[in-house]
């Protein structure tokens, strides 16, 4: 099992930053769904392999955006709503997420990407948009714990400077929640990437994005089925290899 | 605070979350690009006949107007008519309500079950065969979009083998519930994963507990120790997690619904949205979000019977 | 064409029910024959109602519930003989009922799609002479009037009738149940009088999903699948459980250019761009090789085609040379797209890959589906655009005459208007022809529709089933389910 | 009478060293055995062993024969109750395990170990600490076990409460259960046990009847744990000095729930003042309204006449330098990634700007015993006591003029408290003293004050307190003490 999540990780992260350079400047086009070349042709026409190489970008790097924004947005969100006196802040915060958790996620998407048009900051917003409010809670109730520690109230009475108060300390006691929750929420970001080119939001319809591939080449799947084959696999390689780095690494840092 | 008491607060705040988030909605669809009227002359976009369709629904009146009408007969229990086909918006929800309520609950009623017997087993073998094949094949369909695992389950089970109903066109779910198996999976795939998966980490930390290394020592046997002393423990964030998947399931599996055929909520909504019918996606609003408010509460009031120390503390 | 294993059943046969596959526009769905606009509606609308006309396979007027028809003299008053026929609850089809089904579609307080095309009825002037017989009196003298007559959704229904939820027709098939979104139950009316349809019942169901309607075909859970693509086409050639059926020349497919507004407007640069587009490239790939090559012209197959012109190919030095004349080398075009219709968004990329290297840069914008159509109709230069099958004299009347509702390439020439105002009032056929001949000859030199193939229309069917018509899409033989069989 | 516990030879090891090393001994039916020593000499994990358990990467060897079942009273009983399980449904279940009625089960084991009987419908967190414990008592005491283990059954208990634990452990032995105490409290071990064994390290230092080693002992280790125990004695009365700190009304609430009624109070510099009080009084909460961690308390408090602000936010250096706490819990009042020096370094950085904060932190450690091998090591690598040191330290460096200590001895062995005490009794500001050890108090306050269910409900010199009680809770407490210290078993 050594090794396998990072080989897992490593090739599809591998093709998908620097896939785009292996790709030719002048593409020919065929008949869609012909089995002339390697991974043979796709729903209009080009080159599977050649799409697969520059699909990857996208989706990783607008599930990773996504999430380090979810974070970005989420992590601070939730310990200013924990942290803060007087707690009308923390009601002012995390009452109107509630809002945004009562509106089923997929009205949002559907209504957001509509009025926002496609656009990968739009998917990369919408992403966000979708996740933020579930990071803002963990991370509320994770530094609502920590606040009341008295590790941390020990080194209030010795004057500690707010830097290491506000942040060392507490960004180090959620370093183990960070860590659980960044593999779910990553396959979390893959998979939300990955349905948005279904419900036609995001990403243009013939995008070269391993999601959409595997959305639009579905049609073929009978005529060639590397089309959607390989993106998939892909896709799913890239979770399942994050998922097992993160556990290893945590169960590695619960070990020391 | 009495369980009571909390549950009734809850439930006026959840009133208030309710209007909110029909406000919201209303200004996101006003901020739609088009109106119903645009939507409905479709490649036909003559203008003077868009201003006619403009006038016979009434979109010519303000925004403000308009939408102060519906919230008055809302208030009088009346999601008013359809822009598009003036049929009552109840009856919309109506139709809509049953297919994905089956679905709905049928999965509710297959996902605890199947994720907490997943978790546990994967938990009981921690670190073992059974434990890391589990693992990755949960991860694996957890990043598994439902539309690519409809694609192949389709392909495979009813087109080639033929074993299955491949779509459920036409068809009374439940009258004939082999069209249900395949949508059912699908819907499955992914909460199952991930619900067992918080089952098997609460599980492991539980196990692991000083309260049931003294359960062990009293003499109880291995079997209550797992399922009456570790298991509730391991069931808590679960129980948070199911209540998300529900507001996921009524919220319309739009996919699953468009995959295979099913005239649930989630195909209502996409072609409100798409045709832009206002009081229909209002309609749509109210009631996922009266279930979001609902589906939390209930589960909150679980956690409280599974954590009750976790809530008196908050 | 039809292609598939098995051969349909050859003989004719009665009985059994036929279940049809159709996109549908979920529960906003309604039965009113008049609000007809989707696929599913017109199909539905045709088994239960009747019009006056409906168009042939060269897209032209057949007699319908009409008899026959004359014009008088001036061509403004136009006396129609009524079929016997009957509504399904026996009351005969009368001229009253005709001129009430009218006067609704007409209503100024409403909004239905076939007002633009019978607005030049005068109603307060038509009469009803007997009970079989209306006479129309017109506003301005107009040969096509049975164009009109055809026109999509101007469907007779009984003096009176508002209420559809069980609607009463004089269509094929008699209503028995419908759950919007749903299904639609429908039986076969033995009165018709064409003849009573072979099927006992047909069904609609709706699935909007393309791969949902393949895979229901597959198994067996419908006999007929309406508007598949040319992969599932592909895919299932051969195949013993789905017979694929073609219907050519009914959809068009192309980019529209705006004639009132920079860049367009130099007519040199619209020719530039008529002869960057690959075609057969743009049918290869776009169409999946379903469809055949168009030459800017819409209606290929129709009637008053004007298929003497010669097919134009792509010269991208010509074009280079032209882009230059035209000052636009370096330029950058934006070309609106969206998921509207399919293949649009597929067909602009590819226009925008062939139109590497020529000095103008295309930039392939995805806009709001929804909207697509009537934003596109007032902004932006450059557009993907597609239609279904009409008469030749529509097309022109509805997006190409100055004061035309849905003018998208701002063609506005007063010469074209009454090269069009004279060929319908013109009475002999021949010399009609000439004038639409000349008419297409300036749409195809400087014209704002860069037309570059029609699409077939592709429908499955199990391959028991008989009697499909490969007629065009829209077309009276369409989705006409009283000739269809189970073998 | 045939032993019922035999034990021959027990060594634990771990990581090459032996926690526990050639431990022997026997006990019979309806005997108390003692095994004391001090923090980490080995009790637990011989505990652990009789009942076959161990801590993972602890190995065991010798023999271990028990005749019977064996019950556990662990050390901490609030983790050993499952926190989502009604305490009823558990006890029906263990019942169910043993013969005989039930319900009758139940109720013997609950009158044996005195809970009543209305409890039953409750989660573990409705209990009081007490509570919880007995209830762990009686579910050990379902089905009549031949041995009861109890691991520090009286840490951290209040006198009443202690006596009461000790009371119920009497009569359970009177009924013929062999009973293993692991304890550090000697009175309690003098109450109860009928042999003692001493543990250094591992090793049994001494073995005996109680009576013969702790009023007789041989061996210099047992002498001098036997000698530190502080006894209960009415201290005179001393000057009462001007006022440092001055608490007027002050009133504080958990949520809905007032658990500080009006409370004012003063200490003179130099002095300490004693806050005494059964479990749940609110004598934590008073001093976190003090040092500034319970900032929404009602009245005031005064440092030397001027108002401190309420809340540690608000508070300057030199304010917070002045009013220093050490936490009644010291593991969790460190942070568990950093070695314990840095930590305990850092208030002489931040609080007096010390140029060579490591050196003078080493030095103080090393007054209390604590070596820098040890102070470098993280918390997880210390003992209980000597995080209390080290935690005393931390407070100590900012030069305090008042330290408000919640419980600091109640973990320790008699040697390390005693020397903790002189390091108190020599300090030169302001002390508050929280503690449940009347003996403590005895030897340092010089007021006492006692606080029942909020309400200061006794403040005086300690003299007059401890000489005179008025209150009957007072009374309770001393009472409580004083029996423990001179009630032995015959
Ligand atoms: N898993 C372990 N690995 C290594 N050392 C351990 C482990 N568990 C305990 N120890 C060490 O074993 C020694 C004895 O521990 P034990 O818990 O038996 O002490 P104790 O006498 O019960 O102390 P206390 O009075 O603090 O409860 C201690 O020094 C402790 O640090
Ligand atoms: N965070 C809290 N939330 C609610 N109630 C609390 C909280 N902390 C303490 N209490 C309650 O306040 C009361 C006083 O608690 P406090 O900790 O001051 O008692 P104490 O005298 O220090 O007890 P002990 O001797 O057990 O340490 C108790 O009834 C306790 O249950
Ligand atoms: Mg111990
Ligand atoms: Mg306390």
């Amino acid at each position: 099992m050594r090794g396998v999540g990072a080989l897992l990780v490593t090739v599809p992260l591998l093709l998908a930053l620097a896939g785009p350079w292996f790709v030719p400047d002048d593409r020919t086009r065929g008949g869609p769904f012909m089995p002339n070349s390697w991974l043979g042709t796709d729903f209009v026409g080009r080159d599977v392999w050649h799409q697969v190489l520059a699909g990857g970008r996208t989706v990783v790097l607008v599930a990773l955006l996504a999430t380090l924004l979810s974070y970005l947005v989420g992590v601070p969100w939730g310990v200013v709503a924990a942290m803060s006196r007087p707690r009308v802040v923390d009601d002012l915060l995390m009452r109107p997420l509630d809002l945004l958790l009562a509106v089923p996620s997929l009205l949002v998407l559907i209504l957001t990407a509509t009025i926002a048009g496609p656009g990968l900051p739009v998917l990369v917003g919408v992403v966000t948009l979708v996740n933020f409010p579930d990071v803002a809670r963990i991370f509320r109730g994770a530094a609502l714990e920590i606040a009341g520690r008295p590790a941390l109230e020990a080194m209030r009475l010795q004057g500690e400077s707010w830097w290491r108060t506000s942040i060392v300390y507490p960004g180090r006691s959620m370093v183990r929640t960070l860590a659980a929750d960044s593999g779910v929420r990553l396959t979390g970001a893959l998979y939300l990437v990955a349905s948005a080119s279904f419900l036609g939001v995001g990403v243009p319809p013939d995008a070269a994005d391993w999601a959409v591939m595997v959305d639009r080449n579905r049609v073929g799947l009978f005529l060639q089925p590397w089309a959607v084959v390989v993106p998939a696999v892909l896709i799913v390689a890239l979770s399942v290899g994050l998922n097992l780095v993160f556990d290893r690494a945590l169960r590695a840092e619960a070990r020391s | 605070m009495s369980l009571r008491r909390y549950a009734v607060r809850r439930l006026a705040i959840g009133a208030v979350q309710v209007l909110a988030v029909v406000t919201v909605v209303f200004l996101l669809v006003q901020a739609l690009p088009g109106d119903a009227a645009v939507a409905l002359a479709g490649d036909n976009p003559d203008p003077r006949r868009i201003g006619e369709i403009r006038a016979a629904m009434g979109l010519d009146r303000p925004a403000l107007d308009r939408f102060g009408s519906w919230l008055w007969g809302l208030a009088h229990g009346d999601l008013g008519v359809s822009l598009v086909s003036g049929r009552p918006v109840v009856a919309f929800l109506l139709d809509g309500l049953g297919p994905t309520l089956v679905l709905a609950v049928l999965a509710l009623v297959l996902l605890v079950p199947l994720s907490v017997l997943l978790g546990v087993v994967a938990a009981l073998r921690e670190g073992g065969v059974v434990d890391r094949i589990t693992t990755a094949i949960t991860v694996g369909l957890h990043s598994i979009p439902e539309f690519a695992l409809a694609v192949v389950l389709i392909a495979l089970f009813g087109v080639h083998l033929r074993w299955l109903p491949p779509t459920a066109v036409g068809a009374d779910l439940l009258a004939q519930p082999a069209v249900l198996v395949l949508p059912l999976v699908v819907l499955l795939a992914r909460p199952v994963c991930s619900i067992s998966r918080l089952v098997r980490a609460g599980m492991i930390d539980a196990l692991a507990s000083d309260h049931v290394r003294h359960a062990r020592r009293l003499g109880i046997g291995a079997q209550r120790i797992r399922f009456a002393h570790a298991l509730p423990n391991a069931l808590a964030p679960a129980v948070q997690q199911v209540a998300r998947t529900t507001d996921w399931l009524l919220g319309g599996v739009i996919v699953v619904e468009a995959v295979f055929v099913v005239p649930g909520l989630g195909t209502i909504l996409v072609d409100a949205v798409a045709a832009r019918d206002l009081p229909v996606v209002q309609g749509l609003a109210v009631v996922f979000a009266v279930t979001t408010v609902l589906v939390n509460l209930v589960a909150d009031l679980i956690g409280f019977r599974l954590a009750p120390r976790s809530v008196a503390i908050a | 064409g039809t292609t598939g294993a098995a051969p349909a059943a050859s003989a004719p046969k009665a009985g059994g029910r036929l279940r049809a596959a159709f996109a549908g526009g979920g529960a906003k769905e309604v039965l009113d024959p008049h609000l007809a606009n989707l696929f599913v509606e017109a199909a539905r609308s045709k088994a239960l109602f009747d019009k006056l006309a409906d168009l042939g396979p060269d897209v032209s007027a057949q007699p319908r519930l009409a008899e026959r028809w004359e014009p008088d003299a001036t061509l403004t008053r136009w006396r129609i003989t009524l079929r016997q026929a009957a509504f399904h609850d026996g009351r005969p089809v009368r001229a009253e009922d005709v001129l009430a089904s009218y006067a609704r579609i007409l209503d100024p307080n409403r909004a239905f799609r076939a007002k633009s095309s019978l607005a030049l009825v005068d109603l307060a002037n038509s009469r009803a002479v007997d009970e079989r017989t209306v006479e129309f009196a017109l506003e301005r003298p107009f040969i096509e009037f049975p164009n009109a007559l055809a026109a999509f959704g101007a469907y007779i229904v009984p003096a009176g009738a508002e209420d559809f939820a069980a609607p009463v027709g004089s269509g094929p098939f008699r209503f028995v149940s419908f759950e919007p979104g749903k299904s639609v139950l429908l039986k076969k009316n033995p009165d018709y009088w064409e003849g009573a349809p072979h099927l006992d019942e047909l069904e609609f169901v709706i699935a909007n999903e393309e791969s949902a309607r393949a895979n229901a075909l597959l198994g067996g859970q419908v006999q007929y699948a309406h508007d598949l693509t040319p992969t599932t086409a592909r895919s299932h050639t051969g195949s013993d459980r789905m017979a694929i059926h073609r219907s050519p020349n009914s959809a068009v497919q192309a980019f529209a250019m705006k004639l009132d507004r920079p860049p367009f407007d130099d007519r040199d640069l619209r020719e530039a761009m008529f002869l960057l587009a690959d075609r057969p490239q743009l049918v290869e790939s776009v169409l999946a090789g379903s469809g055949q090559v168009a030459n800017d012209l819409f209606g290929k197959g129709y009637q008053y085609y004007a298929d003497d012109i010669p097919q134009r190919a792509r010269d991208l030095d010509k074009a280079k040379f032209l882009i230059r004349k035209a000052g636009a080398e370096g330029l950058t075009v934006k070309l609106d797209t969206s998921t509207a219709a399919a293949g649009m968004v597929e067909a602009a990329t590819v226009f925008a890959d062939q139109a590497k290297g020529s000095g103008l840069t295309i930039e392939v914008v995805t806009g709001n589906k929804d909207s697509y159509w009537a934003d596109t109709l007032k902004n932006g230069s450059l557009s993907s655009f597609r239609s279904g099958a009409m008469p030749i004299e529509t097309h022109i009347a509805q997006r190409l005459l100055s004061d035309a509702g849905t003018n998208v390439t701002k063609w506005s020439r007063p010469e074209f208007d009454d090269l069009y105002r004279r060929a319908v009032s013109t009475v002999d056929g021949a010399e009609r022809g000439g004038l639409y001949a000349e008419m297409q000859r300036s749409l195809h030199a400087e014209g704002g529709y860069l037309m570059w193939g029609f699409a077939d229309w592709i429908v499955g069917a199990s391959p028991n089933v008989g009697g499909i018509s490969t007629a065009p899409a829209n077309t009276l033989d369409w989705a006409r389910f009283d000739k269809v069989w189970l073998g | 009478m045939t032993p019922v516990v035999h034990v021959e030879n027990l060594r634990a090891v771990a990581g090459g060293r032996a926690l526990v090393d050639g431990v022997s001994f026997a006990l019979s039916a309806g005997r108390v055995l003692a095994l004391v020593g001090a923090s980490g000499s080995g009790k637990t994990t011989t505990g652990l062993a009789l009942l076959g358990e161990h801590a993972p990467g602890v190995a065991v060897s010798g023999r271990v024969a028990v005749t019977g079942r064996i019950g556990f009273v662990p050390q901490q009983p609030a983790a050993a109750l499952n926190p989502v399980r009604r305490l009823g449904g558990v006890f029906r279940e263990i019942a169910a395990l043993h013969r005989g009625d039930p319900a009758e089960l139940v109720a013997t084991a609950l009158r044996r170990a005195r809970v009543p009987a209305d409890l039953l419908r409750r989660y573990p967190h409705e209990l009081s600490g007490g509570q919880q414990q007995r209830v762990v008592l009686a579910q050990s005491l379902v089905g009549d076990p031949a041995v009861l283990v109890a691991d520090e059954p009286t840490t951290g208990q209040d006198p009443i409460t202690r006596a009461e634990v000790v009371d119920e452990l009497a009569s359970v032995v009177a009924q013929g259960v062999a009973l293993v105490l692991l304890t550090h409290d000697l009175d309690v071990v003098r109450a109860l046990a009928d042999e003692v064994v001493v543990l250094r390290s591992g090793r049994v230092v001494e073995a005996g009847a109680t009576a013969d080693v702790l009023d007789r002992p041989r061996e210099p280790y047992t002498r001098a744990l036997v000698a530190a125990q502080p006894r209960v004695t009415v201290p005179g009365d001393r000057p009462a000095r001007r006022p440092r700190l001055e608490l007027h009304g002050v009133t504080a609430r958990h949520r809905a729930t007032t658990v500080l009624r009006d409370v004012s109070l003063q200490v003179g510099a130099g002095e300490c003042l004693a806050v005494v009080g059964r479990s749940g009084s609110g004598k934590t909460t008073l001093a976190r309204c003090v040092v500034g961690l319970h900032p929404t308390f009602g009245g005031e408090v005064r440092l030397d006449g001027r108002p401190l602000p309420r809340s540690l936010r608000k508070r300057s250096r030199a304010e917070l330098a002045s009013v220093q706490y050490v936490f009644q819990d010291p593991r969790s009042s460190f942070d568990p990634h950093r070695t314990v020096l840095s930590q305990v370094a850092r208030t002489a950085v931040r609080l007096r700007g010390s140029a060579d904060a490591t050196a003078e932190a080493l030095a103080e450690l090393a007054a209390v015993g604590l070596d820098e091998a040890t102070a470098t090591r993280r918390p997880a690598g210390l003992s209980g006591g000597e995080l209390q040191r080290a935690a005393l330290v931390r407070a100590l460096l900012a030069r305090p003029d008042v330290l408000v200590c919640d419980e600091i001895t109640s973990g320790l062995d008699t040697l390390t408290q005693a020397s903790l005490l002189d390091l108190l009794a020599a300090l030169p500001c302001a002390v508050v003293l929280i503690s449940h050890d009347l003996a403590v108090v005895a030897r340092l306050a010089d007021r006492v004050a006692v606080l029942h269910r909020g309400d200061l409900v006794e403040h005086g010199s300690a003299g007059d307190v401890l000489g005179l009680p008025t209150h009957p809770v007072t009374i309770g407490l001393l009472g409580r003490s004083m029996e423990g210290t001179e009630e032995k078993r015959t």
